[in-house]
């Protein structure tokens, strides 16, 4: 039915494949066909604007370049660091006609910065409630659901306005549509330590920690969320933090396309959920 | 006119170290019409007077220029002095040769040559002044005051004690604003209702006093000292001349749950209500928007409840028309919203704060409404989600306030001292309870204000932290405060029972629509402009406008008080001359040239261009013109710019003049 | 400094020490110089001290502190910039290196082949720390999760490079080169 | 005040301001003591809402190579809207003026408040240095005598 640009970015073509799984079945099973971006680079995720500040615009330029060359006007990052690079890029190219001509000669393409980039929960918004809700084969009953946003997504604000920065909905509203149950909690928004699993482990074990332990204390029975790192933070890593916390937090987490899938009917293995390190066969919290 | 004395001044160095005064006072003996040319080391001085005053005598001269600093500085000393040798003061007019010369440029030569010729453009100009007469306009000794707090009450009073009619009008149904509701006051610790509740009585009983309450103003039409002001008396459903305040209506009421305003929905009132015990005027009014009767037909009790038969469901609002001589605007303030939805796009919420989330979050007038004696807990600290005596209270500072990224970057100036008071009546209420401050500046500037603050840390052991809050969540009945202590440099976190949030203040809702009706001026917050922050504090742009209060700046008691005295004090000025006196340098039309195109009487800010009739002396239309009111008109020459016939002029700054100026220069 | 000094300075003026990027900073209370602080320094003139700062590693970027400045200063934009600086300047806070190895790493491996090679990466940042640092432990580290991983099909041994690499070589080349 | 003695060309500004704000920006800069070009003649008004059409002409008349209006900041003007409508009829006159043939490089508007100084220090130094890159305003006369006016 629509066609959009894709940009799977590293992560959801290596170790997240999970999840570009589960998104591409979701949104195949609601008629959205993906274009993936031909010859797309890696964004420069945080290493980029760490190390090298005129790379962390460059290496999106080119992708933002790439997807004005194939002809698409709206782009899906399913990973919302690189969502968030290729808007900041994006932007910056748009307001500057200096780093447009200095950008397009340094990308050997030109680029303008006007593809409209999307992050996942957006392009659930653009799809919309009637669309989805007409969708549902198996309404997400017993799900009790914390939406962990994390820190990326809705942020920084004045870039990403699709939502409300400090409470945001967007995923409540959702899911709720769904027939899922969510909690409130306190944790939405805070980080769970992102790309420094490797650099830095134990910050992630401890943020991580805090954000578990929350979601159970207000109900949850599992996580979702929209991004590859919080699930390598919250899943993979669950039983390390378990075992330095000494606590049994046994959550499943799931992609936001996955509680969706689950709800259009598509089974576990269509969706990649079988290959998330956190399954509990048997009482899992989404009976679907 | 030909005769014009040039006084070219040195100001000691400042003007003769970059001009050449001497040269300049020889060249202007050259422009057509100079009498005679003089300089003098300081012109404004009592000897640089009198040299003026002997020249005007001596030579008759009949126009002046004085080469000297700005007029704005003192044009007004030496029109009195031109005055007082005889001649008429709008015949003087000033060369700016220090501002906008010698302070300005180091090239001698060149600044002596534009000397020169701002002299030449100032003998260019006075030639063709007229010699005019300060208009006089009568006065309606009667004050409009609009807003009834604390500032409001103060004025009326003062002016109502010096033999003077007021007409106070406010839009709740009591008078008292903000004061009524807080508990005690800083910097003296004094109940705040103890020491309004007189003053609000007075109010009600003074003979000179006509309160309107539920009421706002309509509009208001006419000028200074001959105001007409219309006056919106929203329907109250209740005759206030009838009802005796016994209270048989609001004990009967079925609707009990309605939040309560004065309370700041911390209690409840019913739909039919008095806002609080000593209200003024001590008589309910019907909150349609909660009334069964007025909404759906049903219910009526209080009707049937009232022996006096005041109750009127059919109430209708009412327009009424008020003659005023001066109006006092002292709409006060309301506290900026702090949960995410704002009122205007400019402003953005605090959502990392939880307001309206959270429920033991409240903003600092719900904390003054908890510890107040009269308030719905009758004084006793219990938290709203639970009744529990908070035994952590965490006060947070510049909530709203000096956050430009929320929107509002002044500071609210009142907060730190309340949020210390707040702490010192929470400790004097709950001993072993511990209050955490979180600010940026302590701002307590004031007579006693720091030694108060002071006591509040000293003594009551309130702990200051240093730094802004980043963001409040729950947890198992906790709130959970993450601030900074930036001079420890470390992250502070607190279990709170309840979070007070020192919200900025914002001007009370529709002050800009009221600011518009009235022609005078508002910041970009909203608040209302002052004619000079030093010179003019309570005075606006509009003649015969005052402003006191909080609506002109966050302000406390004492300071909304004295500028109510000094706004009273500026009407009763008014009040005291038969007529006044206004500039002359206005617009005048020339009725035989005019085509009556009305194109003045669109674009004047002021609506002081109107329609008029030419007649005979039988009485017969002779053509229709445009005729200028001299009470209205300020004098900005809009309507001459935009006149097609060239029939409106400007005095003082009349095309002729003007054109002088600018043809002395080819 | 580099270029950025000015550019820094003009990033940190607004900044009146409210210390809310601190507040809501997750990793502040393990940070030696917490982020109002490393603003402030900026803000002084005492760069240096900031690029020796532990904590510019220790920040995982999450933009709290950029999203609730009440100044809008773009504190983990400044944070960036420090990094830049420190990794240039060679100032890295030694118990911080194993971070900034990795970043290297990291860009190393997308320049070679313009997307992530993740095996490649572990491999590569594990020998530099070792080479640097020769921590055994890190060494060893998730040497067990990784069967788990290949059995979920997750870790790639050769995931598919872009196509064109010459550009993205050249993409670095000149950004390094429009650097100095 | 034309050709100066080095045989720099000096050009005449002349500019028209409001009493309340601009005008007392200039005093700031005096009382600040901020340097700027002697080239500019002030001709004070009660605000920019009394300057018309014919005033700009009469400036180039008598010899002026730019020209200034400025005022109070929308929203501040002393008489509540006065510099709104002179901002109203300016769009109006430019469109005039340029069919007419002035060069609108030569007429200058600014917003300059009472607390300005600087401000209008650094306005009227462009100006004057814009207009002497631009030599005199000769092309003037010809316009003249194309509308003889
Ligand atoms: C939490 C808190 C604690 C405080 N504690 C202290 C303290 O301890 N000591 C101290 O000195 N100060 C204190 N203050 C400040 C004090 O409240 C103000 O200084 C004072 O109330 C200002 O008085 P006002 O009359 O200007 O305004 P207000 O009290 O706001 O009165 C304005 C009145 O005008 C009415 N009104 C508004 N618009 C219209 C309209 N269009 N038409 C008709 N009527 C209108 C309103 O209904 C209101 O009755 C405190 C303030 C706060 C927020
Ligand atoms: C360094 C400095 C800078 C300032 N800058 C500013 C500023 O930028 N803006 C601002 O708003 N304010 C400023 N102020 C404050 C300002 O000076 C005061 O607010 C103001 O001058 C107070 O005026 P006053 O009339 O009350 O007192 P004063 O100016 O002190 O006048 C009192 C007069 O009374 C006379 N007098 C005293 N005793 C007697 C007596 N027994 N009999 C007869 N005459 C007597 C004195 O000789 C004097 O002439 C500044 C103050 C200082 C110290
Ligand atoms: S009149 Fe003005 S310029 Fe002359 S001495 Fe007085 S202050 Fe100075
Ligand atoms: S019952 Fe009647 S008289 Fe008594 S307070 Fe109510 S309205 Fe007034
Ligand atoms: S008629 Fe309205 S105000 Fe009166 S008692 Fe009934 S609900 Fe209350
Ligand atoms: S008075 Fe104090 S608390 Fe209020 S805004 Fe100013 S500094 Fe902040
Ligand atoms: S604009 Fe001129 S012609 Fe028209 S009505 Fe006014 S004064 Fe008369
Ligand atoms: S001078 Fe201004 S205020 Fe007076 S009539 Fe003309 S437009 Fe109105
Ligand atoms: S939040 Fe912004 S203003 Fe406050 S200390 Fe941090 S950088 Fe400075
Ligand atoms: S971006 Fe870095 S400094 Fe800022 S809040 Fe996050 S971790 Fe802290």
């Amino acid at each position: 039915m629509t066609d959009i640009g894709y940009y799977p970015g590293c992560a959801l073509q290596g170790s997240s494949n999970d999840y570009e799984r589960s998104v591409r079945a979701t949104l195949q099973a609601l008629q959205v066909q993906l274009q993936e971006l031909d010859d797309w680079i890696c964004c420069g995720a945080s290493a980029a604007h760490t190390i090298n500040h005129k790379l962390s615009v460059a290496l999106p330029a080119r992708n933002l370049a790439l997807a004005e060359q194939q002809g698409c006007a709206q782009l899906l990052a399913p990973c919302p660091m690189c969502s968030m690079e290729l808007i900041k890029a994006g932007k910056a190219l748009a307001d500057s006609p200096a780093l447009r001509q200095e950008m397009s000669d340094i990308v050997e393409l030109p680029v303008t910065g006007r593809t409209q980039v999307l992050n996942l929960i957006q392009i659930f918004q653009q799809i919309g409630l009637p669309a989805l809700k007409a969708a549902v084969k198996q309404p997400l009953e017993g799900v009790s659901v914390a939406c962990y946003y994390g820190c990326l997504l809705t942020r920084p604000s004045a870039l990403l306005a699709f939502d409300d920065c400090e409470q945001p909905v967007s995923m409540e509203t959702i899911l709720t549509a769904l027939g899922a149950k969510t909690v409130a909690w306190n944790f939405k928004t805070e980080c769970c330590g992102a790309g420094m699993t490797m650099a830095n482990e134990e910050t992630v074990l401890n943020l991580s920690h805090k954000i578990l332990s929350n979601a159970a204390a207000h109900g949850a029975n599992c996580i979702v969320v929209a991004c590859p790192m919080c699930h390598v933070n919250l899943d993979m890593k669950q039983a390390a933090i378990e075992q330095r916390h000494g606590v049994r937090h046994d959550l499943e987490i799931f992609y936001l396309s996955d509680l969706i899938g689950l709800a259009l009917g598509l089974d576990r293995q269509t969706l990649g959920i079988d290959r998330h390190f956190v399954v509990k066969n048997g009482n899992s919290a989404c009976r679907l | 006119m030909s005769r014009i004395g040039v006084f070219v001044c040195w100001c000691g160095e400042n003007i003769a170290r970059t001009v050449d005064v001497v040269q300049v006072a020889e060249a202007s003996l050259q422009f057509p019409g100079v009498k005679h040319a003089a300089h003098y080391k300081y012109m404004c001085s009592e000897p640089g007077q009198s040299l003026i005053r002997d020249k005007i005598l001596a030579d008759r001269l009949d126009g002046i220029v004085v080469a000297s600093c700005s007029p704005h500085m003192h044009l007004k000393t030496f029109r009195g002095a031109a005055q007082a040798a005889g001649l008429n003061p709008y015949l003087v007019e000033i060369a700016n040769i220090r501002e906008h010369c010698s302070w300005v440029h180091q090239d001698k030569a060149k600044a002596t040559a534009k000397a020169i010729d701002l002299v030449r453009m100032a003998v260019a100009k006075v030639r063709r002044n007229n010699a005019l007469q300060a208009i006089k306009v009568p006065v309606t000794k009667r004050a409009l005051i609009i807003g009834a707090g604390v500032a409001g009450i103060q004025a009326a009073l003062d002016i109502a004690d010096a033999g003077y009619e007021v007409v106070l009008v406010e839009r709740e149904p009591s008078v008292g604003g903000k004061m009524a509701g807080l508990s005690e006051t800083f910097p003296t610790m004094d109940c705040s209702q103890c020491i309004l509740t007189p003053r609000m009585v007075d109010v009600g009983q003074h003979p000179r006093i006509k309160l309107y309450t539920c009421a706002e103003v309509e509009s208001v039409d006419g000028y200074v000292g001959n105001f007409k002001a219309t006056i919106r008396q929203k329907a109250r459903f209740v005759d206030i001349k009838k009802c005796t305040g016994c209270g048989e209506c609001w004990n009967a009421c079925p609707q009990k749950k309605i939040a309560s305003e004065f309370d700041y929905g911390m209690g409840n009132r019913r739909a039919i209500y008095i806002p609080f015990p000593q209200a003024v005027p001590a008589r309910p009014a019907i909150d349609k928007q909660a009334c069964l009767k007025l909404k759906k037909g049903v219910c009526g009790i209080c009707a049937k409840k009232c022996a006096a038969g005041a109750i009127n469901y059919a109430d209708q609002d009412q327009l009424l028309e008020e003659p005023i001589g001066a109006i006092i605007v002292a709409t006060g303030y309301q506290l900026y919203q702090i949960s995410a939805q704002q009122p205007t796009a400019e402003l953005s919420g605090y959502g990392e704060y939880g307001y309206g989330q959270y429920k033991d979050v409240i903003d600092a007038l719900q904390f003054e409404r908890l510890v107040s004696a009269s308030g719905p807990t009758g004084g006793v600290i219990q938290r709203p989600s639970d009744g529990k005596e908070p035994k952590h209270v965490v006060f947070i500072s510049c909530v709203g306030s000096r956050d430009n990224a929320k929107g509002i970057s002044y500071c609210s100036k009142i907060c730190c001292m309340y949020t210390a008071k707040h702490t010192m009546l929470y400790k004097h209420k709950v001993h072993d309870g511990q209050a955490h401050v979180f600010y940026m500046d302590i701002r307590s500037g004031g007579k006693n204000y720091d030694e108060f603050v002071r006591r509040a840390i000293e003594q009551d052991h309130a702990r200051y932290y240093r730094g802004r809050v980043s963001k409040i969540t729950e947890e198992n009945g906790k709130l959970i405060v993450r601030g900074a202590d930036t001079l420890a440099g470390t992250p502070v976190t607190i279990e709170a029972d309840l979070v007070v949030l020192a919200s900025a203040m914002r001007p009370a809702t529709g002050s800009d629509d009221l600011a518009r009706k009235l022609r005078i001026g508002y910041d970009q917050n909203g608040f209302l402009s002052e004619s000079h922050p030093k010179l003019r504090p309570v005075e606006t742009n509009s003649a015969g406008i005052l402003i006191c209060g909080a609506c002109h700046a966050p302000k406390d008691i004492p300071e909304s008080v004295a500028q109510a005295s000094a706004a009273a004090g500026k009407v009763l000025v008014m009040f005291s001359h038969k007529e006044m006196q206004r500039d002359p340098e206005i617009a005048k039309i020339n009725e035989s040239t005019c085509s009556a195109c009305f194109a003045c009487v669109r674009t004047c800010p002021y609506q002081a261009a109107e329609k008029a009739d030419v007649r005979d002396r039988a009485g017969n239309l002779v053509k229709r013109t445009a005729r200028i009111n001299q009470g209205l008109c300020m004098g900005c020459g809009t309507c001459v710019a935009v006149c097609p016939s060239k029939s409106a002029d400007l005095e003082g700054f009349s095309d002729q003049q003007i054109y002088a100026m600018v043809e002395s220069l080819l | 400094m580099h270029s950025d000094s000015s550019g820094l300075s003009a990033l940190v003026n607004d900044c009146y020490q409210c210390g809310k990027c601190t507040a809501g900073c997750p990793l502040a209370a393990q940070m030696d110089i917490v982020p109002s602080q490393l603003v402030r320094l900026a803000q002084a003139g005492q760069v240096e001290r900031a690029t020796r700062a532990e904590s510019i590693w220790l920040c995982v970027s999450c933009q709290t502190c950029t999203t609730r400045c009440p100044q809008s200063v773009d504190v983990a934009g400044v944070i960036d910039a420090l990094r830049e600086q420190s990794a240039q300047d060679g100032t890295v806070a030694k118990t911080q290196r194993r971070t900034a190895i990795f970043q290297q790493v990291f860009l190393d491996n997308i320049r070679r082949h313009g997307r992530l090679n993740e095996l490649e990466l572990v491999g590569a940042f594990k020998t530099q720390a070792f080479l640097k640092d020769l921590s055994i432990p890190l060494l060893m580290k998730d040497a067990l999760l990784a069967p788990q991983m290949m059995k979920r099909d997750k870790l790639h041994f050769a995931g598919k490079p872009a196509r064109d690499r010459q550009v993205v070589d050249r993409i670095f080349a000149k950004c390094a080169e429009a650097k100095v | 005040m034309s050709a100066h003695p080095t045989g720099v060309f000096e050009p005449k500004v002349i500019a028209y301001v409001c009493n309340w704000c601009t005008y007392l920006g200039a005093d700031l800069a005096g009382t600040s003591r901020l340097e700027y070009p002697a080239n500019v003649r002030i001709v004070r008004l009660p605000c920019t809402g009394r300057i018309d059409f014919n005033l700009l002409i009469k400036g180039f008349e008598v010899g002026a190579d730019a020209i200034l209006v400025s005022g109070c900041h929308p929203g501040d003007c002393h008489y509540t809207s006065g510099n709104f409508h002179a901002r109203r009829r300016w769009i109006l006159f430019r469109q005039l003026l340029d069919t007419m043939g002035f060069d609108m490089n030569r007429i200058h508007f600014a917003w300059i408040s009472a607390a300005e100084g600087k401000k209008f220090q650094h306005v009227l130094t462009d100006i004057v240095e814009q207009t002497r890159r631009m030599g005199p305003y000769a092309a003037y006369s010809k316009i003249c005598e194309e509308v003889s006016c």
